[in-house]
């Protein structure tokens, strides 16, 4: 039960972390943050403006624990541009880049665990280089060559898949699935890819372990070695490789979404960088990074259901 | 007396010594020699751009607009009537430039501070949490904070890729001193008197280059690729920097009419992050296979 | 090998304690000791074998003589001084006096140096110059018996035993006057094993070395030590002359020991004692006597009270409150 | 005397390295009869586990080649059986125990799951029944609470009680065959004599064959009834126990014993220098002119150099002592022996 314990205290002080670079990033740079935020063209009354509403006149260690307060209590700041909440204009942009990763993902663990451990299993063969190869492949091309190649094939000359914006599962399955259809697919290609040869140096690993000597030295067939002996003891890694990767996978989401004008909180990252919003690429870096730790935290939670060892 | 078998394999191995080394390495580490040569074709392309290119990169030639490729424009041309052939081949300066850059500066400063963290348990469990916060933020959102708060240039662009690759170096590093620590070579060069300094520069450091050269080229391929993704969200090198990047972003609005601004810039761009990519599987099972289980 | 008059022992180690932290957060766990208290004498020229089996904390005590691991407590006097708590610094020099030699002929030496350079790394750091200090490890590597054109091959191009041969050549580099040796020779075969011993026993003929000789093996001890300490969980149980320990051996422990070796002549076969259940945890010593929760012979006195040292015989001392009669 | 249950006959493995073929084993043949125990020895290098690992075919496809030779299971050949025979064979007729027993048991199965899997898979028994049966088999190696224990996992045993599960896991369907490669190389002395003495009760108990591989000839002269001696992937010497330490023939064996210190002799056996056997294995790439032995023999002559001995009865009371040497009874030089 320590272990657990252990694994949510971790969480907080990478949270704080996270919390000080983002606060420091704007302090941190050369020049007046007010100015840089309101831009070259902005007035002098528009700077004194932000000034105000950012109270960054104040000391910076005041203005950091009012920054904290207010996190804390939910409130994310106002957006320099719409004036909205950004906790709010979060909230609203979220669902497409929620649908996004979780079928990316799902999209790229299910066929890349069986490819690692097939491209293991068969180590040597023709099997095992064609999907290093593949993964090697896939994993050195952007996520948006692999995204307009997919729109310039399917949607523009087959017209099987729309060119570019996002149907919420409320307007009805098909249109939904549609429309996320090339986008999953372009951003799980690379993670795919990665995940593919994390698993199968897992699996390589695993099956180069006594113990699988010993099993073979049961008499059991293949299959049953493979998924009761040696995947049980690979599972932990891929988990964490899965974990890990989210951080890969979110950047690649964020620039599909430009790629296919998806209205997500990478399309929000995007106006905001070109609008200088920083209140509102502070809350999106801070509720991104929030996602990742608790997922990790989950994939942590895991290992004892995988591994004894850890439980004991 | 040998068996048949055997005498057959023994035959296959005399014709194999005898031929010329490179073949044989070729045969042995076909993954690495292919990466190698892939890479240096590109390299050579952009060494010699300013002689292979048919046109001037930034030469502007409206009347020729978004042309398909045809005889001297052999990739079409791009929004602004430039030649796609000539500008993708400066591009690839910029790109493996700011990829090996982005690998030397993350590869040495993860050096210095996972050593640190390796040897020094206070230190270790500070660094150790700052990683960790520094890797739950995606990496693009970091690099693109960074970008939209400094003066755009190579430079910075560098920086800013390197930022989200320094905590992966750094893991790796201090989990290879923390292995290496325990090696009985240390207790030993600890019990012939030598001083930390030395240990570190002569037992530790060699030991830990295997691994940190192939993370490197790992590295130097996905930043090329950051770098594309940087210019695609208009955060990354000055739009005149001719990368692959820029022009691909710059195909962004017309992908519909010319899709060869995106597509050939694109190939090239893969085809280099292959080779390295290559590279680095091919420097990880030469060099010590065991420790590339970790990669 | 006459035994050598000790007028004042080279090293008196006394009380010797290690005690590992375990770190949990909110109970107080009881720490490790893998040393809980020992206290031996090494003379000149003289061999002490350290023999027990693993988890008794004979290696740790070795590297503790060499400040590999810092100790808890007690006293280490290496030629009248405690050495125990120098400063890193004020303990430097006497690097030059004590060295070591280790099990692991792979690991213990660095892969990416050349063999000439691994050796010559300690007089670098006394400052040697390079051309005294070339001649010197080229005598170095005639007198462990690996001819000069290997001064410049790697590690991974050398056998076991020339390996174990280059860990020598290192320690004997700055002219020590003690050399513990920790498990020199257990990772080598019987053939190349013996290359090695008679190498130690003829370095010791001929430089008056002291050895501190670590090993598992019962018949290697034998053959190369003057005396034994034989350790269980931390402490030694049974310290005394070679010939006397091996053919009339007190503790009930030593007896056991000696009796599980495997015998090749059938006579030597006396029954055999097989001790019941494992290796208590350090953590959790048994009360009083540690050894008593495997002992043949133990009764209800030996949980109250813990036995000490107790001389029988010409420095023979055993540490068990029924040694006399259970002998 | 009945047929031998397992025959080696003139077996020649060899691994394809990128800078030449390593002959691991270069011709070795020995029987095993039933109930009986023979000890294979001879240092790292001699190919004594590679000729453990192909009898069960556990070595991996690619390196390893088998050139020639047969292994006759009860008069099966295993190196012509298929992949589903040799399956119905392993830990059922023929079992395998390993070196280290730290890593040697799946580290996320219970100790239960592991050996009750053995009998499900070979005795179709139902998971209950092969549930009940696995306690008794750790009752029988005398591993305390046995029911109890069948629910912990690898990491709570110790090196000695995991090492007893594993024979529990091997001896669950009653082999007729036990191939035990160095079980007790990575144990206490104290906790070896535990186990080879359980070893020599199961062997009395349920009648099975084992061949011990090993590399210490104190233990090969407790436990065995015959002892296979191997050099540089040959055998060199085979004889009962009793007559190998008795008498020793080949140089190589007597060199072994005189390099031994020792521990049995009685009262203070004054200190007698230990007798080098010089120099080192030979690389096995090569394929052998003479004896591989007499670049080291110090009765090596021309003919040693040239042809190989063949292995030929030695003189002596004892009919079946063999040594692969010309001159195999002659007196080393400068020792008794």
């Amino acid at each position: 039960m320590n272990y657990l314990l252990r694994r949510l205290l971790a969480v907080i002080p990478v949270l704080a972390v996270v919390a000080v670079i983002v606060f420091l990033l704007l302090r941190l740079a050369p020049g007046d943050p007010a100015v840089i935020i309101a831009g070259d063209t902005a007035s002098a009354e528009d700077i004194e403006h932000i000034r105000q509403t950012l109270g960054l006149n104040r000391p910076v260690v005041e203005q950091f624990v009012g920054w904290i307060g207010q996190i804390l209590r939910g409130d994310l700041g106002t957006s320099v541009f719409t004036g909205m909440p950004v906790a709010e204009m979060i909230r609203q942009r979220v669902e497409p880049t929620l649908w996004i990763s979780a079928l990316t993902m799902a999209f790229a663990v299910v066929f890349a665990v069986p490819m690692g451990i097939i491209a293991a299993w068969k180590a040597g063969t023709w099997v095992d280089r064609a999907v290093s190869g593949l993964a090697v492949a896939a994993f050195s091309l952007p996520v948006f060559v692999i995204g307009y190649g997919l729109v310039y094939g399917f949607s523009t000359q087959l017209d099987w898949f729309p060119v570019q914006g996002f149907k919420s599962l409320s307007d009805g399955f098909v249109p939904f699935i549609r429309h996320l259809a090339l986008p999953v697919i372009s951003g799980g290609l690379i993670y795919m890819a990665l995940l593919a040869r994390m698993t199968r140096s897992t699996m390589l690993e695993v099956l180069a372990q006594d113990y699988i000597r010993t099993a073979r030295a049961k008499g059991l067939s293949s299959q049953r070695l493979l998924l009761r002996h040696a995947l049980k003891n690979a599972a932990v890694p891929i988990v964490t490789t899965i974990g890990l990767g989210i951080a890969m996978l979110l950047s690649g989401v964020i620039v599909t979404e430009s790629v296919f004008a998806i209205p997500g909180i990478g399309r929000l990252t995007v106006d905001s960088i070109l609008r200088r919003d920083y209140p509102v690429i502070q809350g999106i870096v801070l509720v991104t990074a929030t996602a990742y730790v608790l997922i990790n935290l989950i994939t942590d939670l895991l290992y004892g259901l995988f591994d004894p060892r850890i439980r004991y | 007396m040998d068996s048949p078998m055997i005498a057959a394999l023994e035959a296959r191995l005399e014709r194999q010594r005898r031929q010329p080394r490179i073949l044989v390495f070729a045969r042995r580490h076909p993954v690495l020699v292919a990466g190698a040569a892939l890479l240096a074709t590109m390299v050579l392309l952009a060494l010699l751009a300013p002689w292979l290119a048919p046109h001037d990169p930034t030469e502007m030639n409206v009347l020729q607009r978004l042309k398909p490729p045809s005889a001297d424009y052999l990739l079409g041309t791009d929004a602004l009537g430039r030649d796609i052939l000539s500008r993708t081949l400066y591009g690839a300066r910029v790109s493996l430039l700011v990829g090996v850059s982005v690998a030397l500066f993350s590869a040495l400063v993860g050096l210095g501070i996972g050593t640190v963290a390796g040897f020094n348990r206070v230190a270790d469990r500070i660094i150790m949490r700052i990683m960790d916060g520094m890797m739950a933020i995606p990496g693009i959102l970091l690099a693109v904070a960074l970008m939209t708060l400094i003066r755009a240039s190579i430079a910075t662009v560098v920086i800013a890729i390197a930022m989200p690759e320094i905590p992966r170096v750094v893991r790796l590093v201090r989990s290879l001193v923390l292995t290496i620590r325990e090696q009985p070579y240390i207790e030993a060069a600890r019990a012939m008197g030598t001083r930390l300094p030395m240990i570190l520069l002569r037992h530790v450091i060699p030991n830990l280059l295997t691994p940190l050269i192939v993370q490197a080229s790992f590295i130097w391929a996905s930043a090329m690729i950051f770098e594309a993704y940087l210019s695609f969200l208009g955060a990354g090198t000055p739009p005149e920097v001719p990368s692959w990047g820029n022009m691909m972003a710059e195909g962004r609005s017309v992908v519909q009419l010319a899709f060869g601004i995106i597509l050939y810039p694109g190939i090239f761009l893969g085809l280099t992050v292959l080779a390295v990519n290559l590279v680095g599987d091919g420097l990880r099972d030469l060099l010590d296979p065991r420790i590339g289980r970790k990669l | 090998m006459s035994v050598v008059a000790f007028p004042r022992p080279l090293l008196d180690v006394r009380d010797l304690v290690k005690h590992y932290p375990t770190r949990t957060f909110w109970r107080d766990s009881p720490p490790v000791k893998a040393l809980d208290g020992i206290s031996f004498t090494l003379g000149a020229g003289e061999t002490l074998g350290l023999v027990g089996e693993s988890g008794c904390g004979k290696s740790t005590a070795a590297k503790t003589l060499l400040r590999l691991i810092e100790p808890t407590a007690g006293q280490i006097l290496f030629d009248g001084a405690d050495i125990a708590t120098l400063s890193p610094a004020a303990f430097r020099p006497y690097r030059r006096e004590l060295q070591i030699v280790f099990q692991d002929p792979y690991a213990s030496l660095n892969p990416r140096l050349r063999a000439g350079e691994i050796v010559a790394e300690p007089l670098r750091n006394f400052g040697w110059d390079s051309r005294d200090g070339e001649q010197r490890v080229a005598d170095l590597f005639a007198r462990v018996g690996l001819n000069t054109d290997a001064l410049k091959k790697y590690p991974h191009e050398f056998s076991g035993g020339q390996r174990q041969r280059l860990g020598i050549a290192r320690a004997l580099a700055l002219n020590p006057r003690l050399i513990v040796l920790d498990e020199p020779v257990s990772a080598l075969d019987v053939s190349i094993q013996a290359q090695v011993i008679n190498l130690l026993e003829d370095l010791q003929a001929d430089l008056g070395l002291s050895y501190i000789f670590v090993a598992h093996d019962l018949a290697v001890v034998r053959h190369i030590s003057h005396r034994v300490a034989v350790m269980y969980l931390g402490r030694i149980v049974e310290i005394g002359p070679v010939d006397s320990l091996f053919t009339r051996p007190l503790h009930p422990y030593t007896r056991a020991l000696l009796s599980a070796v495997p015998k090749i002549s059938p006579a030597a076969r006396q029954n055999r004692i097989l001790l019941k259940g494992d290796l208590p945890s350090p953590a959790h010593p048994p009360s009083g006597c540690t050894f008593r929760t495997r002992c043949p012979q133990a009764r209800p006195e030996c949980a109250e009270r813990a036995p000490q040292l107790v001389a029988h015989g010409n420095r023979h001392q055993v540490s068990c409150h029924f040694a006399e009669t259970s002998a | 005397m009945s047929a031998p249950i397992l025959e080696i006959d003139d077996l020649r493995i060899a691994f394809a390295s990128p800078d030449g073929i390593v002959r691991a084993v270069d011709g070795v043949s020995w029987q095993l009869n039933a109930g009986e125990m023979l000890g294979i020895v001879g240092e790292s290098g001699c190919g004594k586990s590679v000729t453990a690992m192909s009898i069960l075919r556990l070595l991996p496809g690619p390196p390893a080649m088998f050139a020639s030779g047969a292994i006759r299971f009860r008069g099966e050949d295993l190196l012509t059986a298929s992949e589903a025979r040799m399956r119905a064979l392993r830990g059922n007729a023929i079992s395998m125990i390993f070196q280290d027993p730290m890593t040697s048991l799946n580290p996320v199965l219970t100790i239960g799951e592991q050996i009750a899997e053995v009998l499900i898979l070979h005795q179709k028994l139902s998971k209950r029944a092969a549930w009940t049966r696995a306690g008794e088999m750790l009752d029988l190696v005398g591993i305390p609470d046995p029911v109890r224990r069948l629910a912990d996992y690898p990491h709570q045993f110790s090196g000695g009680m995991r090492q007893r599960a594993m024979i529990a896991l091997a001896l669950a369907c009653n082999p007729a065959v036990l191939i035990a490669d160095e079980p007790t190389t990575a144990l206490d002395v104290t906790i070896q004599a535990q186990i080879m003495e359980l070893l020599a009760r199961l062997r009395r108990e349920m009648g099975t064959a084992i061949v011990l591989i090993t590399h210490d000839l104190g233990v090969v002269a407790e436990c065995c009834d015959r002892v296979v001696v191997m050099y540089a992937g040959t055998k060199v010497e085979e004889a009962r126990v009793d007559a190998l330490f008795a008498r020793p023939s080949h140089p190589y064996t007597r060199g072994l014993l005189a390099a031994m210190p020792e521990l049995d002799t009685p009262g203070d056996a004054r200190h007698r220098r230990l007798a080098e056997i010089p120099g080192m294995v030979p690389s096995l790439k090569q394929a052998a002119v003479g004896c591989r032995f007499a670049p080291r023999c110090a009765l090596a002559d021309e003919r040693c150099r040239q042809t190989i001995p063949a292995l030929a009865p030695t003189s002596g009371e004892h009919a079946d002592h063999f040594a692969a040497c010309f001159r195999a009874h002659e007196p080393l030089p400068g020792t008794a022996a």
